[in-house]
Parts: structure tokens; C-alpha cells; sequence
């Protein structure tokens, strides 16, 4: 890796880490509704995995989407006005939190069904086989929680039997919300339910970006040459609870304490520094450059307008098509007009 | 009675009905440790153990379908679905399985069963999480589909629904929680499923409502009250069976009809009550029924569209002057 | 023009647009060495091979989720179920999913992509075999829901949902596949979606209908006009978008209305449509609108009770005469 | 076993044939409406499971469930009054071929939406453990193309992670409709789709019930000892169309003959006579007597009547509760009335 793009990922985590404390922030103040389901912890899997991804790589993911909006080359301020709902977000303030996508940037959402995108990532791989990208590999993450489902199953299978290039990646923070991975798996190891489907496997760590960035970048390799899928299990860590408002009753404070030691942020840091790619003082301000960069996002945020109420029914359908009922109070607005 | 939430209200009459019977467990995602991400079983597992308080995978199929399972062994399971925009997952097993195997295998085995699941918008969830499709459940025959709009009759209605012998879609809605009201204090209070209640008089309007629109409609009637309107608010806290009888009884007193609900107004529950009432007291229309209702449109995640789409309570009041000018 | 089968117009129509346009393929339970459970795409395999005739596991979730993927990509999926009752194992996709992606990421791509399926009863295939769901997918906004009447229906409107640039939920009836009627030649004719159609006219009565119903109102106007009664016939092909200009443009002439369908009655497409009659032609409404429908029962495969149970062609004649005489 | 029982067992295995050879007569005089699948080839399986099946353990299978109705001991009189729709039926006429139940012999159906059944059985058998019914093992029977479906694994899942005593049985006939395995399944052999649930499994040989029987009895010994789910995968054959009026385009009339030389019924003809257990003669008396039980349901069947039009409404709830709609027909004709 070119010292650039090393110190690129260092900041890019760091926007990542700085951008979702600051929406935990503006949450807090009222001004991000819904849910938001915080990456802090996991970012080396974002970070490492995008900066192996190839352009051609249709990336697919689930509702904790921030990094990897982030990740896939999302403008940080495009993530902010999303969060915020405004029109200058990436999905135009319709989709949230939970709906980030930029498919110019071969980037799919961000989708809140869990596991419901599983199925979708085969049918990405199958669009690429069927019009001969034969470079193109689909990337599909999924949480450790989402491999119970009949999803799952179902996309995992067909992945193999039509043989499409699909790396799936289960992001194992170790909890679906509240539960272990133990109370509602069969296996403990994630990587053990490919066995079931006869495809490749393996579980690699995922709190150092160059470790996952490596392993990543083989496998992709691997992929790209023999075709068909591969399930990678991705072992990591969210520091903050599932999403905002969670009481948290179901781990302990010392848990997530062991955990924050390994942050991917210092380990990546320290190894930075300690392979002389960078000095303390240099990543000090990148982490400046970083904070600057989340507080631009969010005054281009605050600053972008709300959608305006006229494109409420914008983009429902492609085609002109009637709207079957506006609500009471846009028809009686009508109706005035 | 006590004054309460309707949290307080629905996990009460878990509780209750959970120590009345033994064979009553609950089963879901999070009810467990967590204690309901909604907290309405709070308490429960370090209660009732980890036997009757069961947290589950993340598998709706599952979740639905062993709960029948278990319900045709003589349990009566209460399986929660964290919102009802997940029993998409599971509408196989709801709308195929526990509405029609009584009827199927001839009535030799029953599915006392109960499903709760949380339905509704307004909190900026997006339009996968947000949704009110309370009345496509309502459309299979074999299932009873109640929800209710008021603390009391949450209370009333969940344990009727838990002691009943047939498989009940209890609908919950997230922002009506916090709603507080008097609630009877009785182990035995019951309401009966399948029946709409008046929870307003008046008669010069109908305003039929159920959920989140009953408290709307509630205000609405206030408003009009300030005009000189006086608007009966029919609850039908039921909608399968649908219980025609108060709607009929306070039409061919007012002659007037607002019908409002959450959900999309095209083939939702305005156009059923709309066509029966016409059906039923044809003679004494004197203007054309209003439906309020949710603009037709995925939900949005900003809140100004968001809202924008919702039905409000100006809109129930603006649609009753109108059908008392119509 | 050439007269055809149902079967041989919606075969047609799919082989056609496969020809034109590469990035058409099909997908789904045997639709491919088999040659389709209804055999409508007999011989599609031989002719465009396994790569866009695809057999898939039985797994409709996966059938229709990885068709909006493919979809995603820029291809032109059609997905088959082989009925519409398996259609709930694939729910969470057709109305989470395929209705709703384009808006939630405020457009930024298009879906492509067609759903058939086989709907209705009247051959003994038991409760979960043999249902008329239509119009609970029709409630949601984001999708467009088809189903034809008739052969040239079904050719110009599926090739219409094939060439659109939306999600199509394309439903068509295992008992009309035997239906005959005149096709049109034409490689390019296409029905417009969402558009109402006269299927006859008549001054007397209107008889709304769609899919199975329209023969069967057909043959009632037929018994009708026997009695000197004059129906006029119009079937709604399109349930979303909902198109009521022809329905109340002929009720502004007959003032009397029947509305029939396969399905339940309650919360059906039968309530919207009486619905919006009053809405829209209040004033013309000489009768109470009616509705024929299925009785509220989870089909009994014994022959008698589930012809007991569907919707005749006598029930929609004595309809018809009901409304004239009320 | 003892001798009566051995005989009973072959007897049992002649009803099942010659009934559905029987059924396949009556539906195409008109007589049996709606699908109709047919178990011929594979008696060995429901005959030998059954023979060792204790009346405490639950039996739950799907559509292709004639065998299993008469095996777990449904009067053949019922089994055919219910394929002809008649009120005398096992399911009083609603349920049809699909849909065959007696619930006092512990069989809870004859399931038609594919693999739907298979968290109902994860749920019997909860039912047993919750109510300390520690004795008794669910048995649930599916084929293998459902188990590509999402029911499958979230089944199979919860019953690991609840340890629920299970014995999952895969009923490997080869096809799913006119799918083969390998073209629907990830892996050839569905019990190594345990092992993504970290569950015992086995494939054994299913045309000689007496293999069957011996295999099954120990695997349910070991599931009532030691709890647990457990995956029995049994490879077996269809000799029939996957339901009337299939056009087997999908194999060839060879395979079906290889086959059909491994005839169930032939096996264990001549493993009775070689074991001296019955002479051919005695067998053929057995034979007689099988087809004239048939002659006899089918007697019976023709005899009983329709369910009366009166009943259409009846058990759609058990409590009283109105019928939203009765039809256009009977609501007229109650209007009359
Ligand atoms: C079908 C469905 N069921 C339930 C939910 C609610 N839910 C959202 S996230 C989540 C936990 C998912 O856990 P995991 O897959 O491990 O992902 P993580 O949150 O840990 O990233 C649940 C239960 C949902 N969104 N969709
Ligand atoms: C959810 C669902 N999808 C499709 C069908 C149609 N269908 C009925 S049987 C069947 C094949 C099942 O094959 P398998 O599980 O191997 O059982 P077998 O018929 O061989 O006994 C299919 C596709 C169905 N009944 N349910
Ligand atoms: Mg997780
Ligand atoms: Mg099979």
C-alpha cells in the first residue's frame, strides 16, 4: 500500500468514528429520528474490505450501513444530510439512517430487513454472470443475529447452486441486539453453517484493518479466479449498544472495556507508527482533518432543506403513474388550488 | 382502577394470565434479557424463568410456527413479532397455518394462540418499518385480528385474547404506549373480541376509528365539540369478526360517517366499513361517508413528509365539517 | 388476429419478449425442464436454454429476492411462483422490498422486474392451495398489480409489465388457461397498465369485474339480456393503480352496480370499488351497490362445499336483478 | 418381532400400495379431485418408522402422507372417505388428499405448503418438554427439495439451539417435482446440512423396511436418551409422477425401472419367505386380504356422504363467532328461508 492511501484509511476510519459520534449527538438533540444503529468498533471491516473492493464489486450490506456509506466513498456530509432527512442526502432524506446507498459508487444500501438482502446479493452476482462481468464479485454483509433467518438459507444455497461469485461476510460483533451468538445459533462459529452448503470457508479477526484487508484481498483473488461463493465469518465488536436507547442489561461494562482495548483505530495507529508510515503528531492531524470534515458535514446538513413537500410522491414509480390517494390534507390543498 | 399506560396495561395482563395459567408462555425476539424491546416484558424473565419467557433466534417462521406447533400440543403460546412489518416473514405460517388448520384437519385440534405485534408510523423508522397493514391479516377467515385503543381495553382484549381458544393477531401501536388511562384492577376483567365500543357519544357524526385513530379521533370530537358538533367515536378494536352493530346503530342516528385509519386508504379498513355501511343503512345516507387515511406512498423517513403522509387530527376534523356540510 | 388459449397468449407473450430483448429471462419452480406446473412455458428451455430459463430450488423468497437483485443490475427478470398462495413465503420481498427500494433510496434505481403467479380456487385444492389473495398485495403503494380477463388481456398487459420500468405483480387464474378468444399478431401490442376496460356494454347495470369474474359476469350479462336487461361489463385488469373512470362513467348511466370478485368479501377489492362509487358518483346511486364474493371460509376441499363456497355465475345474475328491483 | 407383526407389517405395506393404485384409478374417473401424490415406492419408510414409533411420539409429514395416514394406524376406510371428500374422512372431507390427520393416533397431518410444517414440529415437540412429556420424540418427515426452503433452517436451528428431541427425517426421493437434488441443493447429500447446525445426522438406505426399521429404532432410542435433535437422511424412490398428471419429462422410464426392482414390498416378500416367516402362499392370502380391505374403503368411501351444505361454516373458529359473509348463494337462500 502506497503511504497515501495508508494514511488514507487512517482518516477514513477516524471520519467513520468521529461522523457516528457525532450523529449519537444530534440524535440526542432530536435532530436524527428513527433508529441508528452505530458501526463504532467494527470500522477495521469496512475500512479493510473497501480498500481491497474493485470498482466492478457491488457492495450490499444491512441497516449499519454508516461506515460503509462511508467506506464505499459516500461524501461524509451526503451521510450527515441522510441522517438528518434532508434532500441533499444520498437516498434524498427518503430512506435514513438505515437506507444509505450510492449505486454510482457500486454501493446498495443499506437495507432494514434483516437478512432480507441476502437473497438480493445472489441476484446482484447472477445480474453480473448473465451479462458476462466475469470480474465482478458481490459483496454481501450480514450480522451474526441474521444467519438464523430463512434468508440466509435460501440465499446461501442458491449462491452455490448457480455457483455466482458472492463473498458473503458476516460482521459476528458477537450479539443479534440483545442475544448471543450461543442462544440462538446452532454453532458457535458462523463459518461452520457454509459446511451445510458445501462452500468455502473461514473465520478471520477483525480489529486490525491490514489483518482484514489481507485476508480480504485473497479471497477476493480467490473468487475473481475460481468463481463462486465463499463465506468469510468477520469476528469483531460494537462498542455502543445495538441501537440508540438500548438498556444494554444483556453484557457487561467490563466486556465492552476488554473490547475497546482492541480498538481498530489504535491498533491501526500504533502500527502506523510503529512501521514509521507515520509519527504521532501526523495522525494527530489527520484526526483534526477528520473532525473538520464531520463538522462540514454537518453544517452542509443542518443547512440543506427538508425535501420539499411537492416530491412526496416523487420516485414511487418509475413510470407516470396516478397516485391511488394523496391524504386528506394534500387533497383538500389540491382541492383549494 | 388504576390509571396507567398502555404499556403498564398489556404487560399486565401478561402477567396475570401467565400466572393464572401455566400453560401460557411468551416467545419472541428480545423478550427476554433485554425485557421487550418495547419493555413491555420488563421483569418477566427474571419472573418466570427462562422456560416460559422465551427469547428466540431472529426467525419469524420459526417464531410463529412453533408457537403453533406448541399450541396443538394444548399450550397457549403468546408469540411477539418485534413489529407486524416483520410478520411479512412470517405470513405463511399466519395466514396459512394458525387461520386455517382448525378448519382444514375437520376441528380435531385447536390453536389457542396468540400473536402480538406492533403496527404503525410516525417515528421516522422508513418505509420497510413503518408500516399499518393491520387489514391484510383481516382479510383471512380463521383468524381473529384485534387492537386496541385504549389502556383498558388493551388489558380487556389481550386476556380475552389469551384465554381464547382460536389464533388471535393482537396489533399493538409503538406510540400509543405511553398513553395513560384508568384500567380495572380485576384478574378477570375481560372485554370481549369482536366487539366495537362507543368511547365517545354524539349525534350529529360517526367517527369510526380503531388504534392509533381513536385517540385522534377523540380529539377531533373535542375540536368539533368547540363548534357546536357533537361526534359519536365508534371503536371497533376489532377487525375480524368486524362488528358492525355500534357503527350501524350511531349512523342511522347521525346520517354522517368519518372512517379513519393509520394505514393506506385503497383496499384498507375505511373501504369495508364504507361498504357495509352503505349496505346496512342505505336509507339513511344523507351525505357520502369520508375516508381519512395515509397518503399512498411508502413511508418517507423525513419527518416533515412523514407526517405529511399521516393521517391527522385536523384531517379527522376537517373531513367531519365537511361530511356535515356534504 | 389468432384465437388462442390463456395459456398459449401469456406463453406467447413471454417468448415473444424474450426474443426482443436479451436481458429478459425467467425464473422459478419448474418452469424450465418440466416445462411450467401449468405448462405454460413448455418448450422455453429447449429454445432459450438454462441460462435464461432457470430452475430454482423450492425456496420463493430466494426466487423473488434474487430477482430484484438481478433486477438491480439492469436485467428484466420475470419470476414465477407457481401460485399465488406460495407468494406469502416471498411476502417480506414483494412488499417490503420490490414495492418499496426505488422510493426509500429516492430513485436511484429502477425494478424492472415481473412477478406471476397463479391465483384462485374451484379445483379442490384445499384451504392453503386454492385462495384469491389479490387484493391484499394491491394495498401496496409501490407496486403495480395486473390480472387479466381475457387472452388479448393477457398478452398486451404482460408484455406491457415486462417492457415497464416497475415492480409487476402479474396474476393470472389456472381455470382461464383454457379460456379461448382472438389475439392480436402483433409483436408490439400492449395493453396499457392500470387502465379499466368495457368488456360490454349496457345500459341497465354495471357489473364490475376482473380476472375470472369477467367470463362469469359475461355469462350473466348473457342470462340477463335474456330478461331484456342490458349489463354492461367492466373489468378492472389493473388493481393498482386502481382506474374508476370507466366503472363510474358507466355508473353515471346505469346508476346500479354489482361488484364481483373470487375472494372474500370483507376488506376485498369489492369494498374499494363501493367505496369510491359513492365517492365519486354519490349522487347517481339509484341502489344499493352490491358486492358477490366468497363465502368467508378457508376453501374445504370437498367439490360441493367449495363450489358452495365460490362466487357463480347465478350469484352475480340474481345480483344484478337484485339491484334493479332495490 | 414377533411373527403376527411381521406379517401386519407387510400387510400393512400391500393396503398402502394397492390403495393408492386404487386412488389413482378414482381420480381419473373424476372421483378424487385436486392433487394427488402418491407415496408407491416408498412404503418402507412410513411402514418402518411406524413399527417403531411409540404412541407418545408425534408425527407430522407433508402432502404425501396416504402412507403415513394408514401406518400410523387411520382406518383405510377414512383415508379413502377422505380423498373422496365424504364426511366419514379422516378430516371430515375439508382437508382432501394433502390433508390427513388423526390427532388420538398422534398424527397431526399432511402438510401442503412445502417445509411450512417443519417449525410446526420444532413446536410439538417444545410442547412435549414444556409439559415434561420427557418420553416422547416428534418425528417429522420432509422431502428433499424442501429443504432449500428458509422453513427448513429456522427449524432445524431452533430445535438445536432449544435441544428439542426431534428425529428430522428427510425423505430422499430424489426430486422435488422434477427438480433432482443436485440441481436444487447445494450439497448431494441433504444430511450434511446438519452439519451446518452442528447436529448428528446419517444417510441410510430406505427400500427394505426391515434396514428402515432397525435404524429408526435406534436412532430414536438415542434421541429419547440422550435429548436432542437428530437428522435422519433416507434415500428412497418415487415410482409414480410427483403428482397425477405429471409429465415426467425430467427422467427417464430406465431409472424409474432400476428402481422399481428394488420394489419395498418385493424386498420384504422375500426376506419373509428366505426367513421362513410366511410361505409365498400365505403372502398371497395377505395380498387378498389387503385389496379387499381396499374394495372395502372404497366402498365405504363412495357410501358416506357429503358433508351437508349446513356445515360449510363449522370449525373455521371453535369459539361461537359470527361468519363475515356467507356467500351470495346462502345468504339469499337464508333470506328465503
Ligand atoms: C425480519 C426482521 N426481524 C427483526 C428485526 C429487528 N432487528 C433489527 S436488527 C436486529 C438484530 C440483528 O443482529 P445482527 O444480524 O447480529 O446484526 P447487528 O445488529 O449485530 O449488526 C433485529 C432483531 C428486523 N429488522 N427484521
Ligand atoms: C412453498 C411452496 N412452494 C411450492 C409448492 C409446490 N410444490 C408442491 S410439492 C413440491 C415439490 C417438493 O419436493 P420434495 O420436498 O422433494 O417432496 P416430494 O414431492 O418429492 O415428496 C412443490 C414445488 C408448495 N406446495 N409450497
Ligand atoms: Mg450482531
Ligand atoms: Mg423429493
Amino acid at each position: 500500500m502506497e503511504k497515501k492511501e495508508s494514511l488514507d484509511l487512517y482518516k477514513e476510519m477516524v471520519i467513520i468514528r468521529r461522523l457516528e459520534e457525532r450523529a449519537a449527538e444530534l440524535y440526542q438533540l432530536g435532530k436524527i429520528g428513527g433508529f441508528l444503529h452505530l458501526y463504532i468498533g467494527q470500522e477495521a471491516i469496512s475500512a479493510g474490505i473497501s480498500s481491497v473492493r474493485q470498482p466492478q464489486d457491488r457492495l450490499i450490506t444491512a441497516y449499519r450501513d454508516h461506515g460503509w456509506a462511508i467506506s464505499a466513498g459516500i461524501d461524509p456530509k451526503a451521510v450527515m444530510a441522510e441522517l438528518l432527512g434532508k434532500v441533499d442526502g444520498c437516498s434524498k432524506g427518503r430512506g435514513g439512517s438505515m437506507h444509505m446507498a450510492d449505486t454510482e459508487l457500486n454501493f446498495w444500501g443499506g437495507h432494514a430487513i434483516v437478512g432480507a438482502h441476502i437473497p438480493l446479493a445472489a441476484g446482484l452476482a447472477l445480474g453480473d454472470v448473465y451479462q458476462g462481468n466475469d470480474d465482478a464479485v458481490t459483496i454481501c454483509m450480514f450480522g451474526d443475529g441474521s444467519t438464523n433467518i430463512g434468508f440466509f438459507h435460501e440465499g446461501l444455497n442458491l449462491s452455490k447452486v448457480w455457483n455466482l461469485p458472492v463473498l458473503w461476510v458476516c460482521e459476528n460483533n458477537q450479539y443479534g441486539m440483545g442475544t448471543t451468538v450461543d442462544r440462538a445459533s446452532a454453532v458457535s462459529e458462523i463459518r461452520q453453517k457454509a459446511e451445510g452448503y458445501g462452500m468455502a470457508n473461514e473465520r478471520i479477526e477483525g480489529m486490525d484493518v491490514m489483518a482484514v484487508r489481507q485476508e480480504v484481498a485473497r479471497v477476493l483473488e480467490k473468487i475473481r479466479k475460481e468463481g463462486g461463493p465463499y463465506l468469510l465469518e468477520i469476528m469483531t465488536y460494537r462498542y455502543r449498544g445495538h441501537s440508540m436507547g438500548d438498556p444494554e442489561r444483556y453484557r457487561d461494562k467490563a466486556e465492552v472495556k476488554k473490547w475497546e482495548e482492541e480498538d481498530p483505530i489504535g491498533i491501526y495507529r500504533k502500527y502506523l507508527i510503529e512501521n514509521k508510515i507515520a509519527t504521532a503528531k501526523g495522525l494527530d492531524e489527520l484526526d483534526d482533518e477528520a473532525l473538520q470534515i464531520v463538522d462540514e458535514a454537518e453544517k452542509f446538513a443542518e443547512a440543506s432543506p427538508n425535501p420539499d413537500k411537492s416530491t412526496l410522491f416523487e420516485n414511487i414509480y418509475v413510470e407516470p403513474t396516478p397516485v391511488e390517494y394523496r391524504g386528506y390534507a394534500l387533497e383538500h390543498e389540491s382541492e383549494e388550488q | 382502577m388504576t390509571r396507567m399506560t398502555m404499556r403498564e396495561a398489556i404487560s399486565k395482563a401478561l402477567w396475570e394470565e401467565m400466572e393464572r395459567d401455566e400453560r401460557v408462555f411468551i416467545q419472541g425476539e428480545e423478550v427476554g434479557v433485554w425485557g421487550g424491546t418495547y419493555a413491555v416484558t420488563k421483569g418477566f424473565y427474571d419472573h418466570f424463568g427462562e422456560k416460559r419467557v422465551r427469547d428466540t433466534p431472529i426467525a419469524e417462521a420459526a417464531i410463529v410456527g412453533s408457537a403453533i406447533g406448541a399450541a396443538m400440543t394444548g399450550l397457549r403460546p403468546v408469540a411477539e413479532l418485534m413489529t407486524i412489518n416483520f410478520a411479512f416473514v412470517a405470513m405463511d405460517h399466519i395466514v396459512n397455518e394458525a387461520a386455517k388448520l382448525h378448519y382444514m384437519f375437520g376441528g380435531q385440534f385447536t390453536l389457542p394462540l396468540v400473536i402480538r405485534a406492533v403496527s404503525g408510523g410516525g417515528r421516522q423508522l422508513g418505509a420497510t418499518h413503518s408500516q399499518s397493514p393491520d387489514v391484510i391479516f383481516a382479510h383471512f377467515p380463521g383468524l381473529k385480528v384485534v387492537s386496541p385503543g385504549t389502556p383498558a381495553d388493551a388489558k380487556g382484549l389481550l386476556k380475552s385474547a389469551i384465554r381464547s381458544e382460536d389464533p388471535v393477531l393482537f396489533i399493538e401501536n409503538a406510540t400509543l404506549y405511553q398513553m395513560k388511562g384508568e384500567v380495572p384492577d380485576d384478574e378477570d376483567y375481560l372485554e370481549p373480541l369482536g366487539k366495537s365500543k362507543v368511547q365517545r357519544e354524539g349525534d350529529d357524526v360517526t367517527i369510526v376509528a380503531y388504534s392509533k385513530m381513536v385517540p385522534a379521533a377523540l380529539k377531533a370530537a373535542d375540536m368539533l365539540a368547540e363548534d357546536g358538533i357533537n361526534a359519536e367515536v365508534v371503536d371497533l378494536r376489532s377487525l375480524r369478526p368486524l362488528d358492525m352493530d355500534p357503527v350501524i346503530a350511531s349512523f342511522k342516528r347521525t346520517n354522517r360517517a368519518v372512517i379513519v385509519e393509520e394505514g393506506w386508504r385503497s383496499y384498507g379498513v375505511g373501504a369495508e366499513v364504507s361498504a357495509r355501511i352503505y349496505e346496512l343503512a342505505f336509507d339513511y345516507v344523507d351525505a357520502p361517508v369520508k375516508r381519512v387515511a395515509q397518503a399512498e406512498v411508502p413511508l418517507p423517513y423525513n419527518a416533515e413528509l412523514e407526517q405529511l403522509a399521516l393521517p391527522q387530527t385536523e384531517d379527522i376534523y376537517h373531513a367531519a365539517k365537511e361530511v356535515l356540510n356534504g
